[in-house]
């Protein structure tokens, strides 16, 4: 049993460690010893991941990710000016909080596709950071508060924010209504579930987690800018690809934020390891392409290719037996 | 003289004196092709030519639909000529659309400048530049702008090998000459471009990208970004590189664009060179010279302005960019710009005046000029 | 009864339409009878075509429940090989460009049918592909110049044809072909379909392979108002083109309740949008407040939701 | 008789959905100590009604009292907390969840400390329903697209008996069951009925509702018809109430000929998947090939590799002429229908019309050149809606909100559309009505007469029994017997096959 979960901890690892291996061999700069800062990169995603997973899981889509991280950030390095690291806090995750509340709520009065409430609220969410952060453009903090975006303070924040995940995700009867919900709405309904209040808490769920990586986007280069014109949907992929690959490596290890770290690290080291042996950017843009199209394909079919595998047995314990 | 109807008539010579300014209402508007946002590039070089415009009693429509693709900028061409705009300042994606553009401009009576550019095609060049309605270009030598910056660096220090590039998206003309500008120095210099990160959009991927750089080439000597849409993020490379545990004795930041905040790249110390400060001007220069046009007295036919580059080298050149570019003071005043740019509001002025007037303009120059503004 | 229920049919029928012709009142009189002009005809057409034709073959493949958001990067693609072959013969552009795109789509097809992976994450990923590799066609640099005379193949009479075209093409398609109701039936319950012998993934190719020509055809007329071809991908028109598509009343689940005319009805408001918009020289952070919130506003006003039980 | 202990009263209760009236003014009684059937046909109303007493929808008029108290759920688990469960006919059931989390679904909070749900104890206590059901198989922690369809209607039965209900409604259930399903469930009515308990009872089966009710109720058209106690029970007249006219008595097939032709329509040779072993079978133009054994025996199995769907891992299916098989549009070309078990995920587009899904395969047919008018498409949909007797407000309505057996008929419908030359037909009659019923047996007499071959797949004996000219049992993935047609064929010979 105990062999049994190394075995599987040691699948999911495969591919980060592929990776890094390919990239250790092919460059001169980057080893193993670079691990540290591509994890301490890896932070802002990941707790973006986490905020994707709950509308993923539930099939919401979200695409205004970024413009919540941004607007969060904006609002939260305004209130750090006056109240220091809490304002901070609280303008981010106030800010998260109420942007989710905003979407669920009119999803859940105007009742439109979650598609259409997603761009229409980005587009409102990027004009109100531009509105706010008008005359620099950007909101700036002081070194020693941003500094909570360096290690090891922005691995206590994401730790926390992963352990909240966990606890809502894998142990409450919200995560046990959203996995429901997921799996088909029109029964889950008829069970007795509300999916209007459900979807609505989704939102504000997924609002808190984008309100605590905008803490960490501010921290981890001490400043945020504003986007417009849908500026800021670039910053959704590298969440996303990282849940995807978290959801597939769930179900060979049951514990969703250890599976989408895994999936964010990922990203993260193809990202560095790529600067590090020199690819030009066009190429990275390929690679990157790539690189998801093939995960994803492997990773979903790899049931059909084991089941391949079987018919193979199978068949030939069936011509065995004919001779 | 008044500031001229440009509206109405569809001759270049259309109205080039008289005609009052009415009252609050603007008598023509100008399109610009503007970029979207608010960072406070955008917006200075937004206002200077609103600046310009309005002195000489003229509206300005801005399109920011134009960014995505060069069908794009055609289009939004085409809906700025609708908006009933006598001008048009662009900064064309690809020579090959300027064709296309002028023909319209031509059916509908509209002028056309180009600024940051210059047209390379030589095909496209005949043909622009034969339409009466082709007011000029602004532009810079990016090339050597690129050039002199890095040669500006291995003056300061010799001994850098390695080089880590921060560009804009290749395909953006501006990034992508500077840094075959940035490569012939390190070329000429025994340096190398080891790796490039592009598409900048936020500081915190400026951030990740020196991390990645350092992991990745433990002996490298330099950071050059040749543009970056965002200064915030070119002000978060010295703590960047802090944060890695390296110094400035380490690696050196070289910049082809900045702002006042660059003081945080001189503070961080060590052989920085940093240019910039040619947006506003090439920006208010286009419109001048498109205004002129409009109202009947153009610069040339058409006009070609080369803006010199501005470079500074030390934290005082940077006080005072931010003074005096950065600052509440604009480049050129209401005043200045009647008094010597525009030729329907002042007669005695002739075309070259006029283009001398706008290429005087350097640090020393500003100081001068605003000394008693600043104050 | 039964009478008032067909009338509320109408009204609900007719909602749509509503939103797009009070968007153009609004914008009229704003502008001081300045957006319905003559001039105006050829600026509206440039700007509803690419969104339209984009709207049109994507409406298929949302019906099914997929989208494809490599349109553009598509188009990018397409457009730099077309302009190649166009140096060499300037008729070549046309069959390579839509070849190439076709291809292309073909591609995403076979991902997203065969492999079973989601159409959004096929295509985003898709679009990552061909961003690098229109740069990497280029060889580095901004853009290519194709024949100047292709310029002169350019008339708003063309665009206005091929308009016209695609959208009773794509009408009738939809609404009365078989590849319309398979679509829709698709998007309805997959499995049901392949059931009653709908070659899914066969439908599923096809229509990929649609929007992938229909790239290659945008790409073909980009070159002929524009002469090159750039290494920018449109992201911002993609995402136009998908919130026309959701503007006209199409949900990204598909099924049965999808009607051609949202692409239509979309792509025209989004253009009158634009158009209107500029001429009445909005600030272009508030022109932004405006489209989120008439997104919001038409959509919640129009949108069918009956026979929806519950809304994704 | 002694005085009996009411448990539920429903009174005066009127429902109705936009143009139909599905409930007028319906009374009822409900006794503890007994088991009360209530039947009807398709659209009658039943489902509608046990559902507002299980909480699931409300009625538009009318009270209802429980243990002596007004009652109206707002909701399922007040309903359930109250003490009245429900199994659906429909699957209610979520794929990718554990059958624990299945069977507590809604009701976390009872494993919760704090606002954490304790996931162990929640698994155990599953188990400990799943054991006393007697269904050992099923893992509590294991997802649930692990089981069948049949082990997850078992798990909804756990999860209705979990709170141990004073009113169970069991709707329609027996037809997802075999004959192992069947027994626990009857075990478990059984049982509640001696807890002083009561049971709402839902079926089409005239012959098990007389068997396992104390009492039924029956329902026309929304309206109560009657309440007949055991003592006047008697399937003529019991059916004919429910139809409102005199129907036939026997309506499976009265000839005892053999197959009419010897032509082949349908070949498969050496079929092996996952569960099939080694099953080779021939079915002919004229016959109907019936196919019986237990839900897991791998009929359904067979049904999806013979119409293409499933590819077997060894063996090939082809038809008459030699094509092969190898995917369903290949069989739709061929001419052969499919209907499947799983109606509602399989085959029907619940989220589309009726006309849509009755035109879907029949679209080649309906088209001229390249395009189908909506005109000949309306005109089709009503001619097959007509001959099934689909009840339905327009041709146009979403068959998601048709009742159970209308899907069923809806299902029927598209494929007799087709005019498929081969019909493989997975429990056809599931969930439709006596009446209709044997308007189907009809029309699979009259496609055999037409020469068409016909494959059905039942669990229901009489069924395979009565049509068929031929019958095949499998059992564990094999063929173990073939059984021609005889008047002396009884469900005791096939079951000793099955079992
Ligand atoms: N949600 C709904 N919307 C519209 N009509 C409905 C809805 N639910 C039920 N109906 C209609 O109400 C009538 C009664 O349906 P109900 O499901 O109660 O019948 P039933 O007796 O259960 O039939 P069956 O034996 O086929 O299951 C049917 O005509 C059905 O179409
Ligand atoms: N609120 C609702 N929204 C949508 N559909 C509904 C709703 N209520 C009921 N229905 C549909 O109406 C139908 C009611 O009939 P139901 O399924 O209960 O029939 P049944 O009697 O259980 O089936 P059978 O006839 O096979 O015994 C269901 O199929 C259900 O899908
Ligand atoms: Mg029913
Ligand atoms: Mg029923």
């Amino acid at each position: 049993m105990r062999r049994n979960i190394l075995i599987r901890i040691g699948y999911i690892l495969i591919i980060p460690l592929l990776l890094m291996a390919i990239f250790t061999l092919a460059s001169t700069g980057f080893s193993f010893a670079s691990s540290y800062i591509v994890l301490s990169q890896t932070m802002l995603p990941l707790v973006m991941a986490f905020g994707v997973s709950f509308t993923f899981v539930v099939g919401i889509f979200e695409m205004s990710v970024g413009a919540q991280v941004i607007l969060s950030a904006v609002v939260g390095g305004i209130l750090c000016r006056y109240l220091g690291f809490p304002g901070l806090v609280i303008g981010a995750v106030g800010t998260g909080l109420l942007c989710g509340a905003a979407m669920g709520a009119v999803y859940r009065f105007l009742k439109i596709p979650t598609m259409v409430i997603s761009l229409g609220m980005l587009m409102l969410f990027e004009v109100i950071a531009q509105a706010l952060t008008k005359g620099s453009g950007y909101v700036s903090l002081e070194s020693e508060i941003s500094s909570m975006g360096t290690p090891p303070y922005n691995f206590v924040i994401a730790g926390i924010a992963g352990v909240l995940f966990y606890i809502i995700f894998h142990k409450t009867k919200f995560g046990h209504g959203i996995r429901a919900l997921g799996c088909n709405d029109y029964v889950a309904v008829n069970l007795g579930l509300n999916n209007n209040k459900l979807k609505f808490k989704t939102y504000l769920i997924g609002g808190m987690f984008y309100g605590i990586a905008g803490i960490l986007s501010i921290c981890y280069a001490g400043s945020i800018s504003a986007k417009m014109d849908l500026g800021s949907l670039s910053m959704m992929f590298p969440p996303i690809i990282s849940v995807l690959i978290g959801l597939q490596l769930k179900n060979i290890v049951n514990v969703f934020p250890v599976t989408i770290l895994i999936g964010a690290y990922s990203v993260t080291v193809l990202a560095s390891g790529m600067i590090a042996v020199g690819l030009p950017a066009p190429m990275q843009d390929f690679v990157t392409g790539i690189f998801m199209l093939v995960v994803m394909i492997i990773s979903t079919n790899s049931a059909k290719l084991g089941k391949l595998f079987d018919r193979r047995k199978l068949l030939n314990r069936l011509n065995k037996a004919a001779e | 003289a008044r500031p001229a109807d440009g509206g109405g008539q569809e001759t270049p010579a259309a109205g080039s004196d008289a005609a009052e300014e009415t009252d609050g209402g603007a008598s023509f508007s100008v399109g610009f092709l503007d970029q979207s946002g608010e960072a406070p590039p955008v917006v200075r070089m937004r206002e200077i030519i609103r600046g310009v415009v309005e002195s000489a009693g003229g509206e300005l429509i801005c399109d920011t639909s134009n960014e995505d693709s060069a069908e794009a900028q055609v289009n939004a061409c085409e809906k700025l000529i609708s908006a009933g705009v006598k001008g048009i300042i662009m900064t064309p994606m690809a020579d090959s659309i300027l064709p296309s553009i002028i023909s319209m401009c031509e059916e509908n009576g509209v002028y056309l400048a180009i600024t940051f550019r210059n047209i390379g095609d030589e095909d496209v060049a005949k043909i622009v530049e034969a339409s009466e309605y082709y007011a000029g270009n602004c532009y810079e030598d990016e090339e050597m702008a690129g050039y002199n910056v890095m040669s500006d660096a291995f003056e300061k220090n010799p001994d850098i090998k390695q080089v880590a590039l921060i560009a804009l998206a290749v395909g953006d003309n501006t990034s992508d000459a500077r840094v075959a500008g940035i490569q012939k120095a390190c070329a000429e210099n025994g340096a190398e471009v080891v790796a490039e990160v592009r598409d900048i959009q936020q500081a915190s991927d400026a951030t990740e990208a020196v991390q990645n750089f350092v992991a990745a080439y433990p002996e490298l000597d330099c950071i050059a970004v040749a543009s970056c849409y965002e200064n915030s993020a070119i002000t978060a490379l010295p703590e960047a590189i802090k944060g890695t545990g390296l110094t400035a004795d380490d690696i050196c930041i070289v910049s082809c664009d900045g702002g006042s905040d660059m003081t945080k790249l001189f503070d961080y110390g060590y052989a920085i060179s940093v240019g910039g400060g040619h947006l506003e001007i090439d920006r208010g220069a286009t419109a001048v010279m498109l205004v002129n046009a409009i109202q009947g007295n153009p610069l040339g036919t058409p006009a070609h302005i080369s803006i010199p580059y501005m470079y500074f080298g030390s934290v005082e050149d940077v006080g005072d960019y931010a003074t005096y570019v950065e600052g509440e003071i604009p480049i050129w005043t209401q005043d200045e710009i009647r008094e010597n740019l525009l030729i329907s509001q002042n007669s005695a002025l002739a075309p070259e005046d006029v283009i001398s007037y706008i290429q005087n303009y350097s640090l020393d120059d500003l100081r001068t000029r605003h000394a008693d503004l600043a104050g | 009864m039964k009478n008032s229920g067909a009338k509320a049919k109408t009204i609900k029928n007719g909602l749509p339409f509503i939103g797009l012709i009070s968007v153009i009142v609004i914008l009229e009189i704003a502008s001081g009878g300045q957006l319905l002009t003559s001039r105006n005809i050829s600026t509206l057409v440039n700007e509803v075509f690419v969104l339209m034709i984009g709207a049109s073959a994507m409406v298929f493949l949302m019906a099914q429940g997929n989208l494809d958001l490599s349109m553009m990067a598509n188009l990018a693609v397409s457009c730099v090989l077309a302009v190649k072959a166009a140096q060499v013969n300037p008729l070549l552009a046309i069959p390579v460009g839509i070849g190439v795109g076709t291809g292309i789509g073909a591609v995403n097809g076979v991902i997203n049918a065969k492999c079973k992976i989601d159409s959004f994450i096929t295509t985003i990923g898709m679009s990552f592909v061909l961003t690098g590799l229109v740069t990497i066609l280029l060889d580095n640099q901004g853009s290519i110049a194709g024949p100047m005379e292709m310029l002169s193949w350019n008339s708003t009479e063309l665009r206005i044809v091929v308009l016209a075209c695609v959208a009773a093409v794509g009408y009738i398609l939809f609404e009365y072909s078989k590849l319309g109701k398979y679509c829709k039936a698709i998007g309805s319950c997959e499995e049901a379909a392949r059931q009653s012998g709908v070659n899914v993934d066969k439908v599923k190719i096809i229509t990929f392979m649609i929007t992938g020509g229909i790239s290659g055809l945008l790409a073909f007329f980009s070159i002929l108002r524009t002469g090159t071809a750039t290494s920018s991908v449109a992201t911002n028109t993609m995402f136009n083109i998908l919130i026309a598509v959701l503007l006209g009343g199409v949900s990204i689940t598909g099924g049965s309740t999808s009607k051609f005319r949202a692409a239509i009805l979309g792509s025209f408001t989004m253009a009158f949008l634009a158009v209107g918009m500029t001429i009445c020289n909005v600030d272009t952070t508030i022109q932004q407040l405006i489209r989120g919130a008439i997104l919001i506003g038409i959509v919640y006003l129009t949108y069918d939701r009956r026979g929806i039980a519950i809304i994704k | 008789m002694e005085k009996k202990d009411v448990i539920l009263t429903v009174n005066g209760m009127d429902k109705s959905f936009g143009a139909t009236k599905a409930l007028k003014n319906v009374g009822i009684e409900i006794y503890r100590n007994e088991i009360h059937g209530l039947i009807g046909e398709n659209g009658s109303g039943k489902s509608t009604l046990s559902s507002i007493i299980a909480g699931m929808q409300k009625c538009d008029e009318g009270t209802m009292e429980y243990c002596g108290r007004p009652y109206g759920p707002a909701n399922i688990f007040e309903a359930e907390k109250a003490g009245i469960a429900m199994v659906g006919q429909e699957q209610n059931t979520l794929e990718d969840i554990s059958v624990a989390e299945n069977i507590f679904i809604g009701k976390e909070e009872r494993f919760q400390s704090g606002p954490i749900v304790n996931s162990g104890k929640m698994n155990r206590e599953a188990r400990t329903v799943l054991d006393g059901l007697g269904l050992g198989k099923i893992k509590a922690e294991e997802q649930l697209k692990h089981y069948d369809f049949e082990q997850r209607k078992l798990v909804e039965i756990a999860r209705a008996l979990y709170d141990r209900p004073e009113l169970m409604i069991v709707d329609e259930t027996s037809t997802a069951l075999s004959k192992y399903g069947r027994e626990i469930l009857y075990r478990t009515i059984n049982g509640l009925r001696d807890q002083n308990k009561a049971v709402l009872f839902i079926s089409h089966d005239i012959v098990e509702i007389m068997a396992v009710c104390d009492r039924v109720t029956i329902l026309r058209d929304g309206e109560i018809v009657c309440t007949l106690p055991k003592e006047q029970y008697d399937s003529h007249t019991m059916k004919q109430y429910m139809v409102g006219r005199e129907i036939e008595e026997n309506y499976y097939r009265t000839d005892y000929e053999n197959r009419l032709t010897d032509e082949v329509a349908l070949r498969a040779e050496h079929i092996n998947t996952e569960v099939l072993k080694d099953v080779s079978l021939e079915l002919h133009y004229g016959e109907i090939l019936g196919i019986g054994g237990l839900t897991d025996c791998g009929m359904h199995e067979l049904g999806q590799v013979l119409f293409g769907l499933r590819r077997p891992v060894a063996g090939s299916v082809c038809t008459g002429d030699g094509t092969p098989l190898k995917n369903p549009s290949v069989a739709l070309k061929k001419k052969i229908a499919y209907i499947s078990k799983n109606r509602d995920k399989e085959a029907l587009m619940l989220s589309s019309t009726i006309l849509e899904n009755i035109c879907l395969p029949s679209l080649d047919k309906l088209k001229k050149g390249l395009l189908v008018t909506p005109g000949a498409e309306k005109a089709f949909a009503l001619k097959y809606a007509d001959l099934l007797s689909v009840k339905m407000d327009r041709i146009t309505q979403n068959v998601m909100y048709l009742s159970g057996g209308n899907k069923q008929k809806v299902a029927v419908a598209k494929w007799l559309g087709t005019d498929a030359d081969i019909y493989i037909f997975d429990c056809p009659t599931r969930g439709i009505d006596v009446g209709v019923q044997s308007d189907i047996y009809d029309l699979l007499e009259r496609l055999r007469k037409k020469k068409k071959a016909i494959l059905m797949i039942s669990e229901e004996l009489p069924e395979v029994i009565g049509m068929s000219d031929r019958i095949l049992i499998l059992k564990d993935g094999s063929l173990t017997a073939e059984i021609g047609r005889s008047k002396n064929t009884t469900e005791n010979t096939l079951i000793h096959y099955i079992i």
